[in-house]
Order: structure tokens, then C-alpha cells, then sequence
């Protein structure tokens, strides 16, 4: 493999930046590509060069798969970092590059089609002797038989409709004198919504810790866990907080753990960067729910707990480089929290806030790092997710780095849109959080609840007065009359220009 | 000089006197010594009797000003006493008036929920609003019936666009 | 020791800012002293208190010991930490703190004023057993007798006038042959500057490294070192790149320096952070320099590679906590560089260049730490040290480290004034610096010769020209005339101003 | 539009014509296609047949640019051809009158090191100033006779303040 010169970047926003910073510091050449939404964007400022790929919706621009292919091949990019999102798990593009003689930075084609598919991906894992969610798609046509393979699995379980979604058809049944009812509503329900009404079982795991693991392969088969991230804490399934180590996986977990997502990744003949997620449940089980192709929003924490830089390991992994032993058995070091910055207003029902970043601070100073994507004066569009970037922080134990948190999002200052950094500072303030109590409900259990309302208790009541009325004083001041210049509300500009018109002599 | 300023719907009389260590400023009963300086922008630091406040002001138009704080923005309007004394009578006309629903954010319009002569419940989704990839309804905060409708499907809209009238 | 509530910050810059960050993640109030210079700086506006102490000149502010103390005690904090520099290294001022009943975040009077003294510093050091500079400073009223010594401490030697400084009266002697002529120079040259002729005989060390050791001890008789920085890169005997861990220094080396530094902190009974400075020789020989008595502007290149938080450490040993076994032995990890960014000129002799900050973007993204006391649209006042801060980069080797240097070099951009960043570009260019081949007396050298000069090379040497030019067009198009109106090289706005008018009409 | 851009005393002439895909840009033999955006402030992102760049030029008076590049500033003069023309037979008169040295940074005046009617070569130190607690030396730039001292000793000047006129 001959090494890299030059790099198309096919992402937008804070990844891309990130990219480009990696590339940079490996000496090799940086390319962007941009939408007419994003040419005042931060990638492009920071890239060597800048491609224009189409208007601003991404199916005319970021999933333009066969036109960054083309621009790649004619701008001489050894490679393309598809970034997360947009291409970065379509198995075409990856073959497209491939087809082209030009490196997909990520796993083969093949390797992203299967960990793609769910049950193809289950059906790998299962083979393979990962733990999945116990439980099976075949149907249960009476219910007797579902009561049979319920006893088989233990209570509680999970009623699921075959055709099923959004969680109509769905029940969880937690003893087997529920079941019989559970079982007739179920089927009528999936019956009514999809006109299919068979059903399958599923272990119910309840209120679970979303915890993944961060692997890498290179292409000399040598595949590597580098520790676990905590990603319980979501909204609507997305999520918002992450942090590494999990408050709960110790030194064993995560070696089984590690070995599971090690197992995953060899089964799928696995390369470059990847994270298998697991559900882990009260009793410290674990299973299998998918494999993420690509590099995550939140692969910070684990850099800063491993000190490795993951796309540089992702550069190099791709010039053929070789995953060396001293990545074996890593351990964390210290506490890393990662909060995505969203332009969203947590007062408002997190209704999106695209628009003109009026000002912009981050936070600076001791064991904080900002991937962002975003500068004060740009325009925040409303075509795309509406993540900013990220805030992470370090610290040498969980306590200190939430500490570490509240004083950077105390220094951050971001106007002109709203953002989620309220949400943090509350979250900070949370009981469960501080204590690490964490499952994949709790953020929205607790704003169902009301809880976490971004409720700020200022030092001084009247601050927000005092500083208007002294603005709007000064103002005042400075555009009204001069008494002495003839007793009229007249501006002290135009009094200048009058000056000036004198000065010069109305002959001029 | 003699200010009223407004927050969250309430009116606080705010009297400002200029003095050789700042300003000295009375809201009420309490009183405090500001020393305001401009920083960047429109940044000041106000230090209050040792307190240090970091506050960014942005003016908005018609005396309301955007006031930047730790982890909060706030919206206050000013208004000198004879101004606000002259339009609070004229909003107590107004409010009986139709009221206009606007867009708090851009986006383009998915789908209108309401006509124009239907009878809404405050909490009714009136339009539903497309931005950063999410769909947004938009309710109405009274009730009312829709006496305008501004926009139509399919349509681009700025964050203030009016969408309604209701009254 | 009750704990702190409040800590008043008697200092300035971006080591005030470091100092309120700490105070912050400690849940502890800040109060910070301004002089007029400063009543708009970075410091105040992060501090939730600020007090004016005296106008711009450091003697009539930072530098009034009494009235420093009597704010303290009257915003009723319940300590003060003095930063570095000002009156951190000043006994009186720990003693009067002492007297009211404040605590100095650092050692005791006696400890900073022994340390102080060069004579009874070294005393204490060579009676403690820490290796200093061979010599003595007895007089040499003979030839011979001089001779006779410069034997036993083995060429090279230095001659050194008692009454010495600015390298008066100062002999550099390679070989025997060469002492006595050397030694009736240094006399004479000695007299005739100081009125006063004796000499005295010290090893010369050739080309020596600075190495200094970061220590900490508590209230309770623990002292432990936390390993080695290289400061060896100085200009004018004031530094300029600091890194950790030294490239020259191994574990052994780590282990024999750190056990020396304990010692001599020990013989002093000191608490708190300090440092003790060696030189280091080309064959591994370490000499005793002196002890800095106070946090060091380049702690941030010891906690990056130690994951400890230095200010955090100092806060907690002055609230009477203990250090804990787990910092006994501790190893660097990874590598970190640190560069000081002066507000000087480094294309004009380094002449200093205070002024308006136009714009300031700082580095950001994995592995940069900023540690900075400005802001874009802040003055840097004519008053103190030009020094705006620091950049910090950590990295899991030293050539990775110097990579993400050169990165985050590239995104910084201060415009305004001139800074020091066009040097550390050169530098990370210098083979030697890449080399980590480093002595005192380097950096000096090199800019005598004219190297390391801060050249930019353009991508596209039209660059600036093409800027500019269509700058100047725009601005052009913007002002020019608009024919229809006249022909008049009428400026829009004047335009506008005169439509403004008709339309209010000239009854308005 | 022609203009001419003086650059380290270099005069280049620089020809621009404004097209759908940004500006066209000749140097001399060299032509580029500049795609220019403002990003923020006095920001510019230029795409240059796929090379971009992020500039920042701020505007001096009388058409000079300050142009903040990666790593470097560096000062130019736009003006327009005949503008220089006239300037450059008036230069050629102003040349021979003497020059003033100004101070290149703020600071106080230590010691003025000539005197009124001494002659000094090019290098002679001048007066040292004192600035940011270190001493600083300006020295002349070229040799001539002290004219005029324009300050005395002790006494505080900003960065650009004339100091001497040596002619």
C-alpha cells in the first residue's frame, strides 16, 4: 500500500474538521468536499483544498456517491474518510471507492453489508457465540407455544409482532398469568396495524445500559478491543452523553466484553475502526444489538482514556499499517464525559435552532477538548443534524471530571442560537447522573418527569435588569440631544456630519 | 433617569444615577453600585460590589434587549416610563385584536393541520414545521379561530415569519 | 484546616485564569485583584469576584504586599494564591499572610526565603548531599593555589569574580596551560570593574541541559517527585519550549534526579508545589541550580504527562490534605510540548508588541490545551511580562507530539499584535529541535547565526496580493458611483442618506 | 479593474474581472479563478482552482491591506494605476526631505542617545524605550543628521508616534 498524499474528506461539520486535523498532523494532504449550505463552513476553512458537491439537501450533495467517487479520482485522492453518517455505512460507496482504485478508509464492502443487516448481523453472532438478546424470530402460532418458550427464556419477556414497529404489537409480559392475555392483545393489535398478526419472544431487559465496545482491525487480521464507552444516556434513542470507562464494567467485564466484540469483529472479517454495541442488563449480562462500521461521535472519550488517536490508527490501519502489541489489553486511565452540543432549545421542547452563532466561547484551559464544528459568525443550517460538535473533558476520576464539566459549561457562552448546554449543566446537578445510575430511559423518564428543567438561579436576581437598563442608559445617552446644539432630540452622529458639512464649507 | 423594565410579563421600576465609581442603580428597594465596563463586542463585565457578572447585551429592536448570562439568555424590554404608560393602554386595545403566530424557527411547512375559519384549542397543533431533519408542530397557545392562514405547504419560512392570525 | 470557601487570586494573566479554573472545579469562590490595565482582562471576567488594587505599574498593584492582604481578610477569604512572579516567591509577603491569619497557597516564609539566598541555598544543598556545581567559593589569592584546585575539580573550569556579574571578571579554562594568563585577566578585569579582585574556581559545564523536577509536599512530612521537564530551550536565559519527559532523561536517570529534588525539598522543609532546577551534563552528570518556590509557568507539560492537576494538588495540600501513595513513583506518559506565546516580534529582534487583539482563533481538537490570558478584542497592556499565554500539546510520542504542534501552530491566528508563533513554526522545522538535541544555550546560538528565522513559505506566493486586491475591489464596487444618479463618484451611503431625506421630505 | 499592488517595494499589476464562477485574477502571466467568500469579520475563505485558503485582510488607510495569512502578516498597498503614477513623481520629490522615525511600539522614553545636529550612520542606536519591562533600542534605518528630536525623556509614546526627523 502506498502511502496516502492526499485525503477527500466526504463529510461535513465537526467530523470533518476532525479529520482534517488528523490528516494534517500525519503530513497528508486534506480535501473537502461542501454543499452551497456549508462553503463558509469550519471544514472548509481548515481543508487545503475545497470541492463544491452540489446545493444544500444531502441527497444532491453528501450522498452523492458516485460524483465523490468521480471528484476523488480527479483531484488524485489516494483515499476517502467518509466521516460518520451520509456514506459512511453504505456498502456501495465502499465498493464504488474500491471499483475506482481509490481507499474507502473503514471495512470492506462486504463487512459493512452484513454488520448492515439485523438479522443477518444476529445470525453471524449467534454462530459465532456472541450473546444476543435470547429469545428467536420464529413465530408462535398458539399459545401454548408461547408460554413454552417463555418458561424457556425466564420472565420477564417480549411480546413482538413479526411485521412489527414503533412499538405497536409490543408487550412485556413479567409472569406467566399475563402472558395468555397479553399474548390474544398483541396479536390483535399487530393483526389491526400490519394485517399479519403472528408474533415472536423475546427476553425483556429491563432498563439496560447501552455499552459498547471500541475495536480495531488491520488488515493483517489482528483485531483489538480498546475498552468500553457508556452511552446510556439518550434522547428518543439518540445520544447525548457518553463517557468512558462505564461507571459499572470492571477489569473482567470489559475483558469479556472485549473478547465478544472481538469475536464479532473477526466473524465479520473486520477491518479499521468499529464499535460493537452491547445492552447490559441489572445483573451485568451482556448481548449483542449492532455493529457500527465507522468511526462514532463519541470515539473522543476513548481516545482520551487510551491516549491512542483513533483516526490516526485509522489512517495508518488504512495505508496498511500494523496494529501493534502495546494496544493489547489497554486500560483506561483517568475519566473522559463527552456532551454533544446540539442547536436545539432544551426550553422549548428541543425544537431545532439553526442560525447565525452570534458569539461563541469555549472553554479552554486544563483536560478540556473541543471537536467542533462550528465558528462565532457562522450560520448554523438547517439541512443537516443539528449537532454543533462536542465538549469533552478528562479528568483522573469520574467526580473530578463532572466537576471539570460544570466549569467549562460555566465558561462556554454560544448566542444568537439556542443549544443543549442547560440540559448539562441540570444533568450535572442530577442525583442518579452524579452517582453513575444510568440506563438507556432515564433522560427521557426524567424530562417526561419534568426533572432536569434547564432552571438557572442566577447569583443576582436583577442582573438580567441592571444590565439592560444601564445598555439601553448608555444608548440613550449616546444618541440623545445636546442641549446646548439648539434643544432637539438631534443624535450625536448627525451632529458630527453637521460639523463636518461646516468644517469642509458648504462651497465644497 | 427613570426606567420600566419588563421580565417574564412583570414591570420593575428601575432608577439609574450616574456616580465617580459607577453607576448607581435602584430596582425597588435595593440598590447597587455597578461598575460596567465594555469588554468585546457586546460583552460587559458589571462587577457589583465585588461580584463579577459576565453578561453579553444584544439590542433587539424596539427597546428589547437579549441579555447573554451564565448558562441562560434572557429577553427584557425597556421602555421609559411615559412610553410604556401610553402602550400599555393601546395593548389592552390590542389584545382583544386578532393574534399572529409566528415561526420560532426556520423550516419549511409539511403540512397545514387547520383551515382558516376552524375554532382551535390552545395546545392544537396548528402546521407542522420541517427543520434539521426533524418535523415540528406547532401549536397554538390560545383559543381562538383561525382567521388568516399565511402560508401554504411546501413553503419556506424564516424563524418570526407570522403563520396565523387567530383571534 | 477548615476548608476554603474563598481564595483571593493575587495575580495576573493566564496564570490567574489557571488559578480561578482550579478554584472553580473545587466548587471554591474566586476573587481576583485588577490594576486599571486589567480591569477589562480575561482574569476578572472568569472570577465571581474582582477587586481594584492600585493603577497599571506592578510596585503601586500586584505588587502592594500590605494592602493585598488586608483585602483578603476584608472580602473575608481564607486564602490567597500568589500564581508566579509578583509576590509569589516574596517571604514577607507569606509572613504577613501568616499574621492574618491567611493561608499562603504554598510554602512557608522560611522555606522561600532559604530558598531564596544562592549562598545558603547551596550551602543547604551540598550539606543535604544534592550535587551542585564543583567548586567553592572560597577566594584564590594565588595562582597556584588556583591551579592547584582547578586540578582537582578536572578541566574545563570557570573563574568567577566574588564581586561578579553580567559575566564580568569571568574566565572560561580549557587546559592548564591556559589558567594563568586567564587568571590574571579575571583579576584585573574583576578589579577594574568592581573595585574588588578576588576570584574563585567552579566546574564548567559544557552545553548543559536545564532539567528541572516538579515536587509536592504536604503538611504531613510527605514529599514526592512527579518527574522531569526539559526547559533547556532559552532565549536570554528566559524560556521559550517546554517539554516532559525530557528526551535525554530515562527511568533510572527519573529515579536518582527525583530522589535528589525530595532531598532537597526535604532539607528545607518545604510544602507545596515547587521545583528544583539542575543542570545536566553531557555525560548524565546533574548539578543543583536552585529552587523555585512556587507553581511553574510550565506545570502544564508535568500534569499532561502525569494526568494530575497541579493547582488542584496545591489547593488541597494548603486545605491540609495528604498525598496519596499513588503519586509515589509516578511514570510519564505519553509526551507533552508546551510553548509560550509572547506578544514580541520575533521579525524585529523581539521587540515587544502590545496592542489590541484584532482577531484570535486558538487551536482546538485532540491533544491541545490552551492556557491563555486573553481574548479577540482584548489590550495587552504595556505594564507586565508580554507572555499571552501558553499552547500545550500532548501526544503519545515526542514526534506525534510535535506533529499536533505543527497542527494546531497552523490553526492558530492573532492578528493585532505580533507573537512568537512564527518561531515555534521555524523551530519545528530546526533538525536539532526535531532531534531533541537541546542546551541552554541552543536557541541563542541559533538566532545569532540567523537561523530558525520565521520565513513563511506560501503555498501560492500571489496569495497576498490577490487577497488584497479584491479586497480593495469590493470595496470599490461598495463606495463607487452609481451612474444613473449623476455621474458623481457619490458614495452609496450617501446615496442612501439623500433618499432617506427625500423620502421624509424637506419639511421633516 | 487594473490596480496596481505595491509589495515589498515591488509594484505587480494586478487585472480583475469578475465572472459566474468567481473572479478572474491576472498577475502578470499568471491568471487565477478566485472563488471569495466572507466568513467572518474581516475573514475571507479563497478557493483557488480547489486550493483553499483563509485569509484575513483588514483595510489600513490610504489603500494599504493587512493581509493575515497562516504563520505571517504581511502589508500591502492597493491603488489604482494613475493614483500611483502621480504618487510615484511626488515620492521621488518627498525622498529627499528628511524622514521621520516613529516608534514601532508603545512605551516610555528611557534615553535619548543623540543629539540635534549629531550625525548618525545607519544602525546608530537612537533612544531606548521602555516597554513591557524590557528596554528597547530603535536604531536608524538610514544614515543622515538628527533634524529634530520630537520627545524627551520620560515621557510615554504610543506605537507610530514620530520620534526624530533625520534628514
Amino acid at each position: 500500500m502506498k502511502p496516502f498524499r492526499k485525503v477527500l474528506v466526504a463529510n461535513r461539520g465537526e467530523i470533518a474538521v476532525r479529520v482534517i486535523r488528523g490528516l494534517r498532523e500525519l503530513g497528508i494532504r486534506s480535501a473537502v468536499i461542501y454543499s452551497d449550505a456549508d462553503r463558509q463552513g469550519l471544514p472548509v476553512m481548515l481543508a487545503d483544498e475545497a470541492y463544491r458537491i452540489g446545493p444544500a439537501p444531502s441527497r444532491e450533495s453528501y450522498l452523492r456517491a458516485g460524483a465523490i467517487v468521480e471528484l476523488a479520482a480527479e483531484i488524485e485522492a489516494d483515499a476517502i474518510h467518509p466521516g460518520y453518517g451520509f456514506l459512511a455505512e453504505n456498502a456501495d460507496f465502499a465498493r464504488l471507492c474500491r471499483e475506482a482504485e481509490i481507499k474507502f478508509i473503514g471495512p470492506s464492502p462486504e463487512a459493512i453489508a452484513e454488520m448492515g443487516s439485523k438479522i443477518e448481523s444476529r445470525r453471524m453472532m449467534i454462530e459465532a457465540g456472541v450473546p444476543v438478546v435470547p429469545g428467536g424470530q420464529d413465530t408462535l402460532p398458539t399459545v401454548e407455544e408461547a408460554a413454552a418458550f417463555a418458561e424457556e427464556l425466564g420472565y420477564p419477556v417480549l411480546l413482538k409482532a413479526i411485521a412489527g414497529g414503533g412499538g405497536k404489537g409490543m408487550r412485556v409480559v413479567h409472569t406467566a398469568e399475563d402472558l395468555p392475555g397479553a399474548y390474544r392483545a398483541a396479536r390483535s393489535e399487530s393483526g389491526a396495524s400490519f394485517g399479519e398478526d403472528s408474533v415472536y419472544l423475546e427476553k425483556f431487559i429491563e432498563q439496560p445500559r447501552h455499552v459498547e465496545i471500541q475495536i480495531l482491525g488491520d488488515e493483517h487480521g489482528r483485531v483489538v478491543s480498546l475498552g468500553e464507552r457508556e452511552c446510556s444516556l439518550q434522547r428518543r434513542h439518540q445520544k447525548v452523553v457518553e463517557e468512558a470507562p462505564s461507571p459499572v464494567v470492571d477489569r473482567e467485564l470489559r475483558r469479556r466484553m472485549g473478547e465478544a466484540a472481538v469475536t464479532a469483529a473477526v466473524a465479520a472479517g473486520y477491518t479499521n475502526a468499529g464499535t460493537v454495541e452491547f445492552l447490559l442488563d441489572q445483573d451485568g449480562e451482556f448481548y449483542f444489538l449492532e455493529m457500527n462500521t465507522r468511526l462514532q461521535v463519541e470515539h473522543p472519550v476513548t481516545e482520551m482514556v487510551t491516549g491512542l488517536d483513533l483516526v490516526r490508527a485509522q489512517l495508518e490501519i488504512a495505508q496498511g499499517g500494523e496494529i501493534g502489541p502495546e494496544m493489547e489489553g489497554i486500560q483506561p486511565r483517568g475519566h473522559a464525559i463527552e456532551v454533544r452540543l446540539y442547536a436545539e432549545d432544551p426550553y422549548r421542547g428541543f425544537v431545532p435552532s439553526p442560525g447565525r452563532i452570534e458569539r461563541l466561547r469555549w472553554p479552554e484551559g486544563p483536560g478540556v477538548r473541543n471537536d467542533c464544528g462550528v465558528y462565532e459568525g457562522s450560520e448554523v443550517p438547517i439541512h443537516y443534524d443539528p449537532m454543533l460538535g462536542k465538549l469533552i473533558v478528562w479528568a483522573q476520576s469520574r467526580e473530578q471530571a463532572m466537576d471539570r464539566l460544570a466549569r467549562a459549561l460555566a465558561e462556554i457562552r454560544i448566542e444568537g442560537i439556542r443549544t443543549t448546554v442547560p440540559l448539562f449543566a441540570a444533568l450535572l446537578e442530577d442525583a442518579d447522573f452524579r452517582a453513575g445510575r444510568l440506563d438507556i430511559g432515564m433522560l427521557d423518564r426524567k424530562l417526561a418527569a419534568g426533572e432536569l428543567q434547564p432552571g438557572h438561579e442566577l447569583e443576582l436576581a436583577d442582573l438580567p435588569l441592571i444590565a439592560a437598563a444601564l445598555e439601553h442608559a448608555e444608548r440613550q445617552a449616546r444618541y440623545s440631544a445636546v442641549p446646548a446644539a439648539g434643544g432637539g432630540r438631534r443624535p450625536r452622529w448627525r451632529q458630527a456630519s453637521r460639523r463636518e458639512s461646516l468644517r469642509r464649507g458648504p462651497w465644497s | 433617569m427613570e426606567l420600566i423594565v419588563l421580565r417574564d410579563g412583570e414591570e420593575h421600576r428601575v432608577a439609574i444615577e450616574p456616580g465617580d465609581k459607577g453607576s448607581v442603580v435602584r430596582i425597588g428597594e435595593r440598590t447597587y453600585l455597578v461598575d460596567r465596563v465594555p469588554t468585546s463586542g457586546t460583552v460587559r463585565s458589571l462587577v457589583i460590589e465585588g461580584r463579577q457578572f459576565e453578561v453579553s447585551v444584544r439590542p433587539n429592536s424596539g427597546g428589547r434587549y437579549q441579555v447573554g448570562l451564565p448558562g441562560a439568555i434572557e429577553e427584557v424590554e425597556v421602555l421609559d416610563p411615559l412610553t410604556y404608560l401610553a402602550e400599555k393602554g393601546g395593548a389592552r386595545e390590542a389584545s382583544r385584536g386578532p393574534r399572529t403566530v409566528t415561526a420560532y424557527m426556520p423550516g419549511r411547512v409539511v403540512a397545514l393541520l387547520v383551515e382558516e375559519g376552524q375554532e382551535v384549542e390552545s395546545g392544537d397543533g396548528l402546521v407542522v414545521l420541517e427543520a434539521m431533519k426533524m418535523e415540528n408542530e406547532i401549536r397554538a397557545e390560545t383559543a381562538g379561530v383561525v382567521r388568516k392562514i399565511l402560508v401554504s405547504e411546501g413553503q419556506a419560512v424564516e424563524g418570526g415569519d407570522p403563520l396565523f392570525e387567530i383571534g
